[in-house]
């Protein structure tokens, strides 16, 4: 990596550039989605470190390995100043999480135009697989098709029948809107009404004075909202009774911390997808015993899958031997893995698009939750080549 | 009579919320005469003023000038039009300097504010005139003092020097004397008296003695409506203007 | 029928927010010449603070709306004594700027330690229900919260306009000198009176904690709707700014709804109003005009 | 009642009071004349406590009051009718007259007030800086009586009244006199000064020029007159 | 209901509006001495810092001296002056990247669309003055906001513009480096533009309104157009800056649009100096400066730092520090001249 200054600086030759691997880590360190990745992302690209070099000592390419992050508060604009210095000025070799669909597509462009690799783990639009992907970006934890395509197929496949759909008036809702009536549809059942919320939002209350008096009268609310949002409609939905009124709760995206923060109690019974769930399995419990230690809270999907992209970006520098970013992408297009995160992982070569397991999950009534932070029982697994879609035309690498 | 005034106005009321301050009032005033305005105290002289000068808009009534309507027009537009006014509550610009003071009102006839692309230097063609105007009303001495050091008497002669730089057809002064000391009072009246050559001049004056030394018409309003109307020696021997305004021992002052 | 009323009494709910906000704002500008910028701030700060007296002390939702108030109100006066009062010589946008610099203070003291996810807060059990108005049904709650604004606003305009305290600090904060030359002790009342108007704007957040997002960044938007309501209203006159707030409530629930389709109008709607009373009138609805010259 | 010693006053580096001492007995009327300029209102302001550039002893019934703030001085019996009138915009005529407490024995009751200036009662209800300049100037003065001031400090009371309100003004500070009120009075107009004052001091760059009685400025009027403009 | 009547300054009465500071000119040849210094720092700049934040100091020195030139010299307070650096930014965006324009004329278009909306914005906003005239400007600024966050088809919403080209006649600009001598020239003439309003007779007159626009009126001075005029051209300066902005992040986002981007162009012109002109580009090098550190070294609480800083300038350097620096120097030499003699 080079640093600041005059003119364009090109990579040598040696091995690893400044014998050194520098991974950063840019996203939400303040904001909205702060708990749900954030700082606590940092901790998690750390313990891959960590991780790495138990694992191959002195074999390791290098031992000098270290993390630099930085906050984007979600905002574009900065997201690309932050991305361009990190990898000009601090000498990132790879950029992970960018959460935030504006962000995480401007920090594509940046990956190109600078040759680094960059993981997304946060992002959820499809875009960054499909119009805008590029050969040195990777989309690796989610995104908003496997999310629809979880909730709204198997829900309605549940019995949830009639639908009204609320969602925040921005690429992010817009895009969930349009997948998940779609998979609604798909699946059999109908979508009585739609609207869009304004962006960000306190008052869901005509919304929620609206949905008991359509016709017919929708047995669920699809929520695509998301963060505060989020927070804010179950709350009034709560206080408006809606449940009593016979109208289920299905969320399109949420992470264990906003369970947290509601309380279980508050959001029983409501179903969502899940890319990844802490007490699934024993592999997955020793990860997250460790990285309570670490933190003390328990991970979210995208702690694991920022540990999980350190950890295959790490191996496939020790493996090519060298951190040339051309090097290390055609290490890892179309690897299958599994990992604490990857479930019948592989990484497509087509789009980048990281596909693995997805669980369909439901927030347990407060009766159940014997643990803290134990919120949620897996309905359902996803198989890999189903969670997500298949690779789209519109991405040209 | 209203063919030939230069300012007139028609049946000119002005009301504020339910009050009416100026009520129907008709008033000519001929050219290059001095008019004088005089009344007790809230009989509306000063808002005939904010009437006449367009800073009040009137609930009723017409105006004209020089035979044009100039009802309702903005208080720049009549300005433009020749009707400088001074205040009767001294306002000046703080900051500025009294020769800016007459700088800037020099300039207002040309479209020279408009420049914002030319340079501030080309204000300089004005100096002259500037300390010319500042002489007459003796200020020559404190041209570069801060209008807001001066002294009130001072304030108010560079109130003065202001109406006159705008070189107007018709020259409203409210209460031009007031706070003044006697030798002040004195060189006012000379200039008014020298400016008035060419000119109209309407005033609002409560020192008798200024306007009897001045005016060739005074109209005495009471309660927003014309009392007595004409020349000095006339109105100031008339009962009802003694009783209402003079008072009887003043009378014979 | 039924969806409109319903949407009405929507509207009268979120308009008393406005109206409380904006009476505070009122009320302080009424008295000091003061807008106060931070007034979103404290609208957070009161319901952060019924949060944390809940979450960290267990002290329910009916002390936090009696200990919200008065904890801002002091805090208000003490910053009253600190900051504002060394400006009010000054040009009033000074007390604005100094305000906008405390709203970034604020907002990013509870956002280091609280983050900014909304945290979510009941409403008190004994208001948990909803009550029945025939045609439709509403949350008992927020009956309560509309009931107790229009008390509020009704309280203090009468405070305002029949008491002395009006008239005084009124008088101090145009003068301060000569109304000290009346004997009057101009900081004794200055100071209480920006209290008050804090103490209603922690109020309005105390009562929005358990209907609306709780989070450090709650208020901030929201202060600029409230700017455009009191503009709307008239910023000196108290009642004005009251009767905006509960207009604009109501044309804004109408305008989601009926509106839906224009979402860019039904959005800006608040603003739109602003315009059109700035060309009609604009010292606002029930501003007075402004003195000539 | 009230004396001055050595008072001086500044503003910024520039000195306007230059040791100025002077008296005023309980139930006098003292005039100060002085040309435009030459520290008048700055004296009245000095007793009043609002000028902060000062040095010097200011007496009030014998007691120093130097440091004391403005408005426990007004609570000792001050009433100040400053030069500009000092109206509230804020506050309805009525307001205006019954906002300062009363701080004296003799305060009037509105009633009397509006008796005495009818053209106040009728606007009673309008913002007071919508009054005329001369309803202003009535509503300063009605002001400090309705305080019930014992000592009155008028700036320039006359300014811009009618010759007929000039006369009532001095019979109303010669009615309070009579009950026992004593005025500091700065006054341009020597006829109106000469009316109602029983003492004159001139002042002049600054100092005291020349103290002088009523019989002392009728003789003199000219001359003073001429001096006052030059 | 009898509360309270306007407090625009032209009615009230009592001390004048103080506060607004003009520092008085100094001599000639320490004019030219700053103005050789100046220049020769905004040459150097990007060899000593990061050439982005370089450009940023550009834009937001811009951007102040827009704002500077409104409450500085016309004594208008806009606080929605976002509305401009943001509508220029989307349209020298949506035009760099639809028609494919050298990025010079994109920005240029970008500032002319910010000088048009200025028309209707500022027509109704200076019908109020002083602290209203804060809140107006806010609100439309507010209401701009929204309208480009709900018209996503052209704005892109939330997402923003991204991928803005920054195209020169084929000369390759992805270099910042580069790409800073490229834009020091239209933020040269744009600072000049600034200082040549200021010191013309139009701006005499401005100040003249600033300090009493009832007299300015009795003068024939059309105030309120004279003060629409000013918001026109300030608006256009500040869309210069908005489109260098965007040009040098090749991308627009919402935030352009915000509020608090308003408030952090006061904030500048505060710091450096209200009514000194050039007070907004010293205030602006610092506060870039100051957040690029911040952000760099990994602190959080931005708006803390600002905040506070902002705070402390209010209460104690009202002058700010292009204004205090002046005063200091102007007494010394003051003291000076008297020793002398
Ligand atoms: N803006 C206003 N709002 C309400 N009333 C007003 C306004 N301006 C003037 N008035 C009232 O109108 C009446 C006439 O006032 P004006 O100032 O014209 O009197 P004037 O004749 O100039 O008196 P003076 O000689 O004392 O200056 C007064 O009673 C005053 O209170
Ligand atoms: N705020 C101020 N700053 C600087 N100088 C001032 C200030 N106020 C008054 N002065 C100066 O102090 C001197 C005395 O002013 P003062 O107002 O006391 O005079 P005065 O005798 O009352 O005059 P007038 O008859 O005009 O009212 C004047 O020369 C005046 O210029
Ligand atoms: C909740 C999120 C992290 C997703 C984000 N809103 C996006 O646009 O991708
Ligand atoms: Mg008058
Ligand atoms: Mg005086």
């Amino acid at each position: 990596a080079g640093c600041g200054g005059g003119g364009p600086s090109g990579s040598g030759d040696s091995k690893l550039t400044d014998d050194k691997i520098v991974l950063g880590v840019l996203n939400d360190q303040s904001g909205v989605y702060a708990d749900a990745s954030g700082p606590n992302s940092v901790k998690a690209v750390e313990m891959a470190i960590a991780d790495f070099k138990a694992k191959y000592g002195d074999k390791a390419i290098t031992k000098n390995i270290s993390v630099e992050s930085a906050d984007h508060q979600n905002k574009p604009d900065i997201a690309n100043t932050k991305a361009a210095e990190l990898y000009d000025r601090k000498g990132v070799d790879a950029i992970f999480d960018v959460p935030t669909s504006s962000a995480a597509l401007k920090v594509a462009d940046v990956a190109k135009a600078k040759k680094k690799l960059y993981f997304n783990i946060t992002g959820a639009t499809t875009a960054l697989t499909g119009a805008s992907c590029n050969k040195y970006t990777f989309h690796y934890a989610y995104d908003t098709y496997m999310l629809a395509h979880g909730t709204g197929t198997a829900a309605t496949q549940q019995g949830a029948k009639n639908w009204y759909i609320v969602y925040p008036d921005y690429a992010f809702g817009q895009d969930m809107e349009k997948k998940f009536s779609a998979a609604v549809e798909g699946a059999g059942g109908k979508v009585v009404a739609k609207d869009a919320t304004p962006f960000p939002n306190d008052n869901f209350s005509t919304f929620l004075l609206k949905a008991p008096t359509l016709n017919p009268k929708p047995d669920t609310l699809g929520t695509m909202q998301a963060g505060g949002d989020l927070v804010n409609l179950v709350k009034q939905y709560n206080e408006f009774k809606l449940r009593d009124k016979g109208i289920g709760l299905a969320v399109g995206l949420m992470f264990l911390t906003d369970i947290h923060s509601l309380t279980p109690a508050a959001l029983a019974g409501t179903t969502y997808t899940d890319a990844w769930y802490w007490n699934f399995d024993q592999q997955n419990r020793e990860f997250a015993d460790r990285f309570m230690k670490e933190t003390g809270t328990r991970p979210t999907f995208a702690h694991a899958a920022n540990y999980s992209a350190a950890m295959q970006y790490l191996e496939a520098v020790q493996a090519a031997g060298t951190d040339d970013a051309d090097k290390v992408v055609a290490g890892l297009e179309g690897k299958e893995i599994n990992d604490v995160f990857l479930r019948n992982g592989k990484i497509r070569a087509e789009d980048h698009r990281v596909i693995h397991d997805a669980y369909l999950a439901q927030v347990k009534p407060a009766s159940e939750v014997k643990e803290p932070w134990d919120y949620v029982k897996v309905l359902k697994t996803i198989p890999a080549a189903e969670a997500f879609a298949p690779p789209s035309a519109e991405c040209k690498m | 009579m209203a063919g030939q005034a230069l300012l007139s106005a028609r049946g000119l009321t002005r009301d504020f919320r339910g009050f009416r301050a100026v009520d129907g009032v008709d008033l000519d005033v001929a050219p290059e005469t001095v008019h004088a305005l005089v009344g007790p105290n809230g009989a509306g002289k000063t808002t005939l003023f904010n009437l006449l000068t367009g800073f009040l808009p009137p609930s009723g009534g017409k105006i004209e000038l020089d035979g044009r309507d100039v009802t309702g027009l903005p208080p720049e537009r009549v300005a433009r039009l020749g009707v400088a006014r001074s205040f009767q509550i001294t306002s000046l610009f703080p900051q500025l300097c009294a020769r800016e003071h007459v700088e800037l009102a020099l300039q207002s006839s040309s479209g020279l504010g408009w420049r914002f692309w030319r340079s501030a230097k080309l204000m300089h063609r004005y100096r002259e005139r500037a300390e010319e105007l500042l002489a007459m009303v003796g200020l020559e001495e404190l041209a570069e003092a801060p209008a807001e050091a001066l002294a009130y008497g001072r304030k108010r002669a560079l109130e003065l020097a202001i109406a006159l730089a705008l070189d107007p057809k018709v020259l409203l002064l409210d209460e031009p004397t007031a706070g003044m000391g006697l030798e002040d009072v004195d060189r006012t009246v000379e200039l008014i008296a020298r400016v008035r050559q060419g000119r109209t001049v309407v005033m609002v004056e409560h020192n008798m003695s200024v306007v009897g030394r001045l005016a060739d018409t005074v109209t005495v309003l009471q309660a927003g409506k014309v009392l007595v109307e004409g020349p000095y020696e006339q109105v100031r021997a008339d009962e009802r203007v003694i009783t209402a305004y003079l008072g009887a021992a003043d009378a014979a002052h | 029928m039924t969806g409109f009323l319903q949407h009405t009494f929507d509207g009268l709910v979120n308009g008393a927010f406005y109206a409380l906000l904006a009476l505070g704002l009122a009320v302080i500008f009424g008295m000091l010449r003061v807008v106060n910028f931070a007034h979103g701030a404290f609208y957070m700060l009161g319901a952060m603070g019924a949060y944390v007296l809940l979450a960290e002390l267990g002290v329910p939702f009916w002390w936090a709306l009696v200990i919200m108030p008065v904890v801002l109100g002091v805090l208000g006066m003490a910053l009253e004594r600190a900051f504002v009062h060394r400006l009010a010589q000054l040009d009033p946008l000074y007390n604005f700027l100094l305000t906008f610099g405390l709203t970034l203070i604020l907002q990013d003291l509870v956002k280091s330690r609280y983050g900014v996810q909304s945290i979510p807060y009941a409403p008190p059990a004994e208001l948990n229900g909803s009550v029945d108005f025939g045609l439709f049904d509403f949350p008992t709650y927020r009956v309560f919260v509309l009931v107790f604004a229009v008390a509020i606003c009704v309280g203090v305009w009468w405070l305002l306009t029949h008491s002395r305290v009006g008239m005084v600090v009124r008088a101090a904060t145009e003068r301060p000198e000569l109304t000290r030359a009346f004997g009057i002790n101009v900081g004794r009342w200055v100071t209480p009176v920006f209290g008050f108007g804090i103490a209603l704007a922690g109020l309005a957040g105390v009562l929005a904690a358990p209907m609306r997002a709780v989070n450090p960044l709650m208020g901030s938007d929201l202060i600029i709707v409230v700017f455009a309501v009191v503009v709307i209203g008239g910023l000196g006159s108290i009642f004005g700014s009251v009767a905006a707030g509960f207009g604009i409530g109501l044309i804004q629930a109408w305008g989601v709804v009926y509106l839906a389709d224009w979402p860019i109008l039904s959005q800006t709607l608040v603003f739109i109003v602003m315009a059109a009373v700035l060309m009609w009138r604009p010292a606002g609805l029930f501003g007075r005009e402004e003195a000539p010259a | 009642m009230l004396r001055i010693e050595n008072l001086s006053a500044f503003y910024g580096e520039a000195q306007v009071l230059r040791e100025v001492s002077l008296d005023v007995a309980a139930g006098e009327v003292v005039t100060l004349v002085g040309r435009n300029g030459a520290g008048k209102s700055t004296l009245l302001r000095c007793v009043m406590g609002l000028h902060a550039g000062q040095r010097g002893t200011i007496t009030l019934d014998g007691r120093d009051v130097t440091k004391l703030p403005a408005y426990k001085r007004a609570r000792l019996g001050l009433g100040w009718v400053p030069d500009d009138r000092g109206a509230y915009a804020s506050l309805s005529v009525t307001e205006n007259l019954t906002l300062p407490p009363r701080v004296g024995p003799d305060p009037w009751p509105l009633e009397r007030v509006y008796e005495a200036f009818p053209a106040l009662y009728t606007r009673r209800d309008s913002a007071a800086t919508m009054l005329s300049g001369g309803e202003q100037q009535m509503l300063a003065l009605a002001r400090v009586l309705r305080m019930g001031a014992r000592l009155l400090l008028c700036d320039e009371p006359t300014e811009g009244l009618s010759p007929l309100l000039v006369q009532q003004v001095g019979d109303l500070l010669r009615e309070a006199k009579k009950h026992g009120v004593t005025v500091l009075l700065v006054e341009q107009n020597l006829h109106f000064a000469t009316g109602v004052a029983d003492r004159h001091y001139l002042l002049a760059e600054g100092r005291i020029a020349e103290a002088m009685d009523n019989s002392e400025v009728r003789s003199r009027e000219r001359e003073l007159l001429a001096y006052l403009g030059i | 209901m009898t509360t309270v009547v306007d407090s625009e300054p032209g009615a009230k009465p009592g001390p004048a509006r103080s506060g607004l500071v003009a520092v008085a000119r100094a001599p000639w040849w320490l004019r030219y001495a700053l103005l050789a210094v100046g220049l020769g720092v905004a040459l150097w700049l990007p060899n000593s810092l990061y050439p982005p934040v370089a450009v940023d100091i550009l834009c937001w020195a811009l951007f102040a001296v827009s704002v500077d030139l409104l409450l500085g010299f016309t004594g208008l307070m806009s606080f929605g002056h976002a509305a401009f650096w943001g509508t220029s930014a989307y349209v020298a965006g949506i035009v760099a990247t639809k028609a494919g324009l050298p990025f010079p004329v994109a920005v240029l278009i970008g500032a002319v669309a910010a000088a048009v909306l200025a028309v209707p914005i500022g027509y109704l906003a200076v019908k109020r003055t002083g602290i209203y005239f804060a809140m107006v400007t806010l609100a439309f600024a507010q209401m701009i906001y929204y309208v480009a966050n709900k018209w996503s088809t052209v704005t892109g919403g939330e997402n923003g513009l991204p991928s803005v080209p920054r195209e020169l006649g084929g000369l390759d600009l992805s270099d910042e480096y580069y790409f800073y001598y490229a834009a020091l020239p239209i933020a040269l003439l744009g600072l000049w533009a600034a200082w040549r309003i200021v010191n013309s007779p139009f701006g005499r007159v401005l100040v003249g309104i600033r300090d009493n626009p009832a007299r300015a009126r009795a003068l024939g001075y059309p105030v309120h157009r004279y003060k629409l005029t000013a918001f026109v051209l300030s608006a256009f300066l500040a869309g210069l800056g908005g489109g260098l902005f965007v040009m040098n992040h090749e991308s627009v986002a919402l935030d352009a649009l915000h509020w608090t981007t308003s408030g952090k162009a006061v904030i500048v012109v505060v710091l450096g100096g209200i009514g000194t002109l050039w007070g907004g580009v010293i205030g602006a090098a610092f506060l870039v400066r100051l957040e690029d550190w911040l952000s760099f070294s990994g602190f959080e609480q931005i708006g803390l730092v600002t905040g506070a800083i902002f705070v402390l300038a209010v209460l104690l350097f009202r002058k700010g520090i292009w204004g205090t620096v002046a005063t200091l120097a102007q007494r010394r030499m003051a003291r000076r001249r008297q020793s002398d003699s």
